[in-house]
C-alpha cells in the first residue's frame, strides 16, 4: 500500500545519522523530526535564525518571537542558538548542514528540482529553497509519486521552472526510495505491498530497477 | 552620541515618495509595526520595499499593499497576502523576488561595502537570468550584488540611547543586516535603555549602524501560525 | 550533539605536516594558548598558518617558527618579532601578507560558501596584483577569493557542551570567522559549561561551527602593549 | 615653530565634528583623542573589534582582553560595542566610519598614499590601512612633512610601494595643512611662526599657494 505522508517522512528519519544539523523543509518534511531514531542525536536548523528547534508549545505558552521557517510557533531545546539570516544562509551556504529535506513538484532523473513556481499561477517565492538545494550536499526530497492526475513527477526533465540544478541525489515518495546516478532513478526501496510494476507504471524517468528490490522497514 | 527621537514621526521624517526602504523581519516576526502604521499615515508612495515577505492582508505590509503605496517589493516570499496576489497579477506591484540567503547576503554586502559576491544559489533557474556565471571549485555560481535603502527600518527587542541593538529569538532574522544597509536607520523598540545598560560583549547591532531610535507605543505582534501541543 | 574531548592531545588529533591551520587571536590577545603548545609538542611541520598577526619571539605563533614548523604565514601584520623576520629574510618562510579587513572577510566567506567578493582594499597596490579589478559605483575594486583551513583553532570564553561559543571583549576579534571557515574546528575555552547554560540570545559562535570543544588547562594571557594612566 | 606630535594631534582635532565616528591609527593619530573640542561627542572605533574605545586603564586594571589595534591595553566607554573583525571592516568598509586618522611615510598630490612598505627593509604589513585608506571617504593624515635628512614626503608621486591611490584629501603635517584638489597640493593653513617660504621649500609636490595663508590656531 502507498505511503501516507507520516509514512514518508518515517523512511526518511531512517537516512538521519547521529550527530548530524538537519534542515526541514515545510510539509512532509516537518514531520520528520516525529520519527528520530533511537540513539540517535540531531540538531535542526530552520533557515529563519535558530539552531535547536524544539517541538510545538504548550498552549498558552507560545512566543510570536519565537517561529520556525514555515512561521509557526516553535520551541528552542536546551543549548539551542538564535541567529540573524546572515549566519543562517552561510550555515546553509557553507555546507555546515548535513542533510536537507524539501518537497518538490518535479524531479528529474538528472537530479534537477521544480518546487517553487507554476506559470501562470501565484507565484508566492522561492523563500530559502534555492539557497538550500544549491549548496546542501545531501538532499532527500519528501514526495509524492504522482499528481493528483496520477502524473508521474518522476520525470526525465522538469517542465516547471526550476529550483536548482542536479542537486537531488535521493528522493522519498509513496512508493519507492530512489537514488539518482549516472542521470537516471535507481529504485531502491519500494513501499510495503507496492509492487516494482506499479513503479514503473508511475515513473516517467528513466527507472534502473535491480533484480531484487527489498520492501522499506517501516 | 545620542540617537533617541521622540516618537514614529521624528523618526520616520524625511521619507518621501519613490525612496526604498527597507523593512526587517519574517513572516509577521520581528516586523517595525509601529513604523509600518505611521507610513500609512503619512501616505507616502511609490515605494520600494526591501523585505522578506509582504505581510498579510490586514498586517505587517499588507496595511501598505492596502493603500498602494508600493511600486516594487524585493522578498524572496510573498504567500498570504490576496491584496498583494491581485496587484501583482494586475502588473499594478512590481515584484523581484529573490532567494532568501541571497536577499540576507545582499543586505549584509550593501553595509558592508562589498559591491558584489558570488553564490551557488539560483544557477541554472530564472533568478540567474542576466547574471554572470563563473565556476569555483568545480561548481556553478552567479554574482548578486549588494542592496542598499534610503532608510532601513528595524524593530528590536532592547536598544540604548547610543542605537546599540538587541533582538529576541527569531524575531532578529534580516534585521541586523538591514541595519547595516540603510543610509538612514530607523530601529523602533520594545524597551529604551540608558547607554551602558546593555553588556557591550553582547550586542548585535552596534549603534555606528543606527541613525535614530525610539520606543515602539505598543507591539501587537500577531502570530502567522499558531500551532501548539496540548499539556499531558 | 556533544562535542567535548577530554584534553588537547585529543582536540588537536589529526592534524599533520603540511596542512593549512587558522588560528585565532589578534596580537596576543584571544589566541589559542594551549593548542599552539600543543603544536609545538606534536612537532608538527610544512605548516601554513593563516593568522592576523605572528606572536612574539617567545609567545603564540612564534613559538611554532622558533620551531621551524610553519613554511608559510598568512596574516595582515607581523612585526614585533625577530625570528619571523631572520626566516622570512632568509626565504625560509614563505609570507602572504592580506590587508586586515580582507582577511576577515576572506576568513567568514570560507565559511559562508561565498567563493569570492569584491572589495576596494589594496586596489592599485601590490596586493592586487594578478587579481581581477572592476569598476561599481565609479569605484574600482579587487576580486578577493574565500579562505578555508584544514583546522581551525579558535580560544574563546566561554562555551558549551554544544560548542556554543562566547567571546569576551576585543579577544573576539578573528576567532568566530575562523570557527566558521575550518573543516574542522576545535575551540578551547575558559570556562566549559552544560548545554543550555548560555542564553540562546547572545552566543557569538553556534556550535554548527564548531566540532571539538576543550577547557584549556591554563591561559597565560600575555599583554603585549601594557599602556596604562596613573591613578589619581 | 614646527609642531610638535602633539601640535598635529591638536590641529587634526579641530576637523572633528560632533556625532562622528572616527578611527585613529597607530603614532600621532592615536593622540587626537586627547585633544576633543568641547562641546563635541565623537565614538572611536579600533579596527580589532571596539567602538567606543576609552582612556588607558589605571594602573592594575589592565585586561588582556581589552586593547586597541595597537595591541595597547585600553578601556571600554559606557555604550561600548565589542565585535567580530569581519564586523569592525563592515564599518569601515561600509563607510559608517565618518574619519579616518592615520600616518603615512609619502603622500603624493593626487591622493594617493604610502605607508607601509620600504623595500629592502623588513616588512611588517599593512594591518588594516589598505581597507581604511580604500574606503574612507573623509581621510586625513598625520605626518612630518620632511624626513629625517630632511626631504620632502609630500610628493608629485610616491616612490614607496603605495597603501592606497587617490584617497586623500587633506594632510596635516609639523609645517602647515595641505588639502589636495584637481591633482595639486594647497597650502590652507601653516604652523605658527613658520613661513610660507618654508613650507613651499620643503613641498616636492605642486602646491598651490593663496595670496593670505592663516596661522594655525592652536
Amino acid at each position: 500500500m502507498a505511503l501516507d505522508k507520516n509514512g514518508i517522512a518515517q523512511r526518511i528519519a531512517q537516512e538521519l545519522r547521529d550527530g548530524w544539523y538537519v534542515n526541514l523543509g515545510i510539509g512532509i518534511p516537518t514531520l520528520v523530526a516525529n520519527y528520530i531514531p533511537e540513539g540517535i542525536e540531531v540538531e535542526f536548523q530552520s533557515e529563519n535564525g535558530i539552531l535547536g528547534m524544539g517541538p510545538f508549545p504548550f498552549e498558552g505558552e507560545e512566543d510570536a518571537d519565537l517561529i520556525n521557517a514555515g512561521k509557526q510557533t516553535i520551541t528552542a531545546r536546551k543549548g539551542a542558538v538564535f541567529f540573524d539570516s546572515a549566519t543562517s544562509f552561510a550555515m546553509i551556504r557553507g555546507q555546515h548542514v548535513q542533510l536537507t529535506v524539501l518537497g518538490a513538484m518535479e524531479v528529474a532523473q538528472n537530479g534537477d528540482i521544480a518546487n517553487w513556481k507554476i506559470p501562470g499561477k501565484m507565484v508566492k517565492g522561492m523563500g530559502g529553497a534555492m539557497d538550500l538545494v544549491a549548496s546542501a550536499e545531501n538532499i532527500i526530497v519528501a514526495m509524492m509519486h504522482t499528481n493528483r492526475a496520477g502524473e508521474s513527477k518522476i520525470l526525465k526533465e522538469c517542465t516547471l521552472p526550476l529550483t536548482g540544478v542536479g542537486c537531488v541525489k535521493k528522493v522519498v515518495t509513496d512508493l519507492a526510495v530512489l537514488e539518482i546516478k549516472d542521470g537516471k532513478f535507481h529504485l531502491i526501496e519500494r513501499a510495503p505491498g507496492v509492487s516494482v510494476e506499479e513503479i514503473i507504471a508511475k515513473t516517467e524517468g528513466d527507472l534502473v530497477v535491480p533484480d531484487h528490490v527489498p520492501e522499506m522497514k517501516l | 552620541m545620542n540617537k533617541v527621537v521622540n516618537n514614529v514621526e521624528e523618526a520616520l521624517d524625511g521619507i518621501k515618495d519613490g525612496m526604498t526602504l527597507m523593512l526587517g523581519g519574517f513572516g509577521l516576526c520581528g516586523i517595525p509595526e509601529n513604523s509600518i502604521a505611521q507610513l500609512v499615515k503619512m501616505g507616502v508612495k511609490d515605494l520600494t520595499c526591501i523585505s522578506n515577505n509582504a505581510g498579510v492582508d490586514d498586517f505587517g505590509l499588507g496595511l501598505l499593499l492596502q493603500g498602494k503605496q508600493i511600486k516594487k517589493m524585493i522578498s524572496s516570499y510573498v504567500g498570504e497576502n490576496d491584496e498583494f496576489e491581485r496587484q501583482m497579477l494586475s502588473g499594478e506591484l512590481e515584484v523581484d523576488l529573490i532567494p532568501q540567503g541571497s536577499l540576507a547576503e545582499r543586505c549584509r554586502a550593501g553595509g558592508a561595502g562589498i559591491p558584489a559576491f558570488f553564490t551557488p544559489a539560483g544557477y541554472g533557474t530564472e533568478v540567474a537570468e542576466g547574471k554572470e556565471v563563473r565556476i569555483f571549485n568545480g561548481k556553478p555560481h552567479i554574482l548578486e550584488s549588494a542592496l542598499t535603502a534610503d532608510y532601513a527600518i528595524v524593530k528590536a527587542w532592547k536598544g540604548d540611547t547610543e542605537g546599540n541593538l538587541v533582538f529576541k529569538a527569531t524575531a532578529r532574522n534580516f534585521n541586523p543586516m538591514m541595519a547595516m544597509a540603510g543610509k538612514i536607520t530607523i530601529a523602533e523598540v520594545e524597551e529604551l535603555v540608558p547607554a551602558g545598560e546593555l553588556d557591550p560583549n553582547f550586542i548585535h547591532t552596534p549603534g555606528i549602524f543606527v541613525q535614530r531610535i525610539f520606543k515602539g507605543e505598543k507591539f501587537e505582534k500577531r502570530i502567522e501560525q499558531r500551532t501548539v501541543r496540548p499539556k499531558v
